[in-house]
């Protein structure tokens, strides 16, 4: 019952070719940097996995991150409702050059068909989108005389995700802000690794506190000082 | 009929098949005594749908938290490494299929999987609590039940007559004579008391029993009561 | 700002004639007793709020609490999962002579229908109910190959609620498994009052621990020492 | 066109009309600075998109925090009885009416209250954000903007000619000249530049302006940028 993983290569050892990958983060946020970076070295040094689908708000921002996996090559297609942020040339190329693909969902639509899979909900009427292009080919179903479109759930092969506290049975806490997708990414992933500033043994966190109960969590490796995403995309910083 | 086995014999030889590291839902009543034979070595996590995951055993009586109960509204404890959670997340966690297992009784469960477990006809008044979410999403559905009903009739049946409590599944049924797999809308007999003839056995059981390969002897140790 | 409520009879003053009451709770765990009865004081002394459809996962055990609602003749139906735990009397009573309604709901549906109605979810999908008298009349849809049941939101006039400590900006906490439905019920309620044991100012909750945020709630009144509905039940406790 | 609203000025026309209490999102951007002309004596509750409840000003620079960040990426800082949660439970509060007012930016209202402000065309890389959720759900929907384009032509129309965000969504309208209403699928004018006539203003703006009883001066003070 103990999921901790011991390095960072194994964290990211099972995600495949041709997988849909959630990242969890909202801009440099919660961003889990050191896994992705790992990631980065796996397909650097293998050229797996390739052809990925990722999932986070965003498309990558600098030239470290999510954007530096699409510089890498690894990235068939983003999954996000802004991929314009800051800084977003490694996206903003690939996409002009049609060398990758975007999904564009709101961001709302994003959480709740995230949370949806992780809750075995298939399908939900949201009012969010009715009338605009991203409605576009949707079954649309009034209710008490509103219009509302129907969303299908967003499931994964794999999360990746940035906690601040968590135990070895997977019970994650957050810091700050760095909550956003990465309570709802644990749910809807096939399988969830986790990097946490502190790993303690389970009774570590207060039971009333945990914010992502370790039955949704296959894996946790503690990363003691972690970087924050923002911070390195301010430094210049490059991964390559 | 010889013999057949306790309640606590079903509940143990249902606990021998879940795996190190599982995460479990035992419906309220019978299923609960499952967890008092948890094989040694083995850490199971139980999950109950009032928004408790890793809880433990009743605390002795006169310390009761009553804010800290499962759902069958009975004082419990926690072990390291618990959370709570609201309402909503934790039938999250039975409907997404992030169970391992959920364990049920049952009225009726037929060859095609289908369970009755929550009402015997229009009488009274009708309950349902978190039964019809268990049946969905649990990645095992099984069932621990008596073979047959008290006057003799069988369980294990071709059609539900009972109002249903889902469809198609149940996958798994342990009972007081055997434990039999449902598969491809077929009984498939499993295990078999020892002093119990297939026929014995389809004459108490209510759609044909099916074998693929060995029926294997269903041995459990004395328990008791 | 400031959501206090001084007095449990202003804390339910403006529930209304035929009020779609949410209460939180499980059984007797995280039940708003004192709210409760405060609602059984105000009905006895001027026959208002009457004709009540209320919300809660069971109807009501004992002679207290919910039991003592429908003794009292205020609740006209009753939506929940389970009317059959330890000694529902009071209920069953009343609804085989016919004077009471029963809208049985599946106690996973309850409580997603109560999070839709918060989180502006029209209507979703779910496995839950298809192919059982549950699920009679509603919509059905398959989604890859599984067929699902259409599920609408469930919202309230008025919940009440029990928290643990809360803030005069209404943020809550719960105390173990008293949180169940009390979350959900504050996001599906046009009007929200909760009692806490502890009522502190801005700031006296840190605020990766606000299990219900402020904006769900209206008001927020002190009980300290709250009883617990389970234990008053066992000792033969009757509010008549 | 004799003069004009800054937009530090049109956020403080806007600002004045927040309720003391309320819960309000405001859109990245120009929406932003509306929270910097809050009047005093009035407790007003911001919500950002990414999960924080009740945030403050920016920090001092040097001072970020860049796991506290608000929608737009920019540091912030928390108020006494602020809260977290994640990217569902903050949409929640937008879908599900729990705020009391949103502020958007707007490249074309219309006068059935159609939105346009995600993307003015087909080139480029598309982003939506959360725009499209905050026109639904919260209590009121407003936007505030230039009254015309850079190059003069009308923001307030009668149809969207680009791409929409949401329908019938929008109820008032803060502009450099004027606030209207949005009411039965009609502009109404409630205030103006007091300098300006109604046929300069009508000329401005793509639809009928309409009136119910008196229009107001629209009166906003010095600030400096």
């Amino acid at each position: 019952m103990d999921k901790t993983i011991a390095t960072l290569a194994e964290a990211v050892a099972d995600i495949e070719d041709n997988a849909v990958l959630m990242i969890g983060g909202f801009g440099g946020s919660g961003a889990p940097i050191e896994l992705i970076h790992a990631l980065i070295d796996r397909f650097k040094a293998t050229g797996s996995p390739g052809n990925l689908t990722v999932v986070n708000n965003n498309a990558g921002n600098g030239q470290i991150g999510i954007a530096a996996m699409i510089d890498a090559g690894m990235v068939r297609k983003m999954v996000c409702s802004f991929p314009r942020s800051s800084d977003p040339r490694a996206f903003t190329e690939k996409y002009l050059a049609g060398e990758i693909e975007l999904d564009l969902v709101p961001q709302g639509t994003l959480a709740e068909r995230i949370r949806a899979a992780g809750a075995g909900i298939p399908a939900f009427f949201t009012p969010t989108s009715y009338g605009t292009e991203l409605a576009e080919g949707k079954q649309i179903q009034e209710f008490d005389g509103r219009p509302y479109v129907l969303e299908r759930w967003l499931k994964a092969d794999f999360a990746i995700v940035k906690g601040e506290l968590g135990d070895t049975h997977g019970n994650l806490t957050y810091r700050l802000a760095g909550r956003n997708f990465n309570p709802l990414m644990c749910m809807a992933a096939a399988k969830v690794v986790a990097q946490v500033s502190t790993l303690t043994e389970p009774g570590g966190i207060d039971p009333e506190q945990v914010i992502t109960p370790g039955l949704f969590v296959d894996g946790v490796i503690e990363v003691p000082n972690p970087q924050q995403e923002e911070a390195l995309i301010r430094a210049g910083e490059v991964y390559a | 009929m010889s013999s057949k086995l306790s309640n606590a014999q079903i509940a143990w030889r249902a606990a021998q098949d879940i795996e190190d590291g599982a995460y479990v839902n035992l419906g309220i009543g019978f299923p609960e005594m499952i967890a008092k034979f948890q094989p040694a070595g083995r850490h199971i996590t139980y999950h109950t749908e009032n928004g408790v995951l890793g809880f433990g055993k009743a605390p002795p009586q006169g310390e009761e938290d009553w804010d800290l109960i499962n759902a069958g509204k009975k004082a419990i404890t926690l072990k390291p490494g618990a959370s709570f959670f609201h309402h909503a997340d934790s039938f999250a966690m039975v409907r997404g299929g992030h169970l391992d297992l959920a364990v049920l009784g049952a009225y009726q469960v037929a060859q095609n999987g289908d369970l009755a477990n929550w009402r015997v006809g229009s009488k009274g008044v009708p309950a349902v609590g978190g039964a019809m979410d268990l049946v969905h999403g649990a990645k095992r559905v099984a069932v621990i039940t008596d073979h047959t009903t008290k006057d003799g009739k069988p369980k294990l049946v071709e059609r539900c007559t009972f109002p249903l409590t889902g469809v198609g599944c149940i996958t798994r049924v342990y009972t007081s004579l055997a434990v039999v797999d449902i598969e491809d809308g077929r009984f498939v007999l499993r295990e078999k008391l020892a002093g119990l003839s297939m026929d014995e056995l389809q004459s108490l059981t209510g759609a044909p029993l099916h074998t693929q390969g060995q029926v294997a002897d269903l041995i459990v140790p004395e328990i008791e009561q």
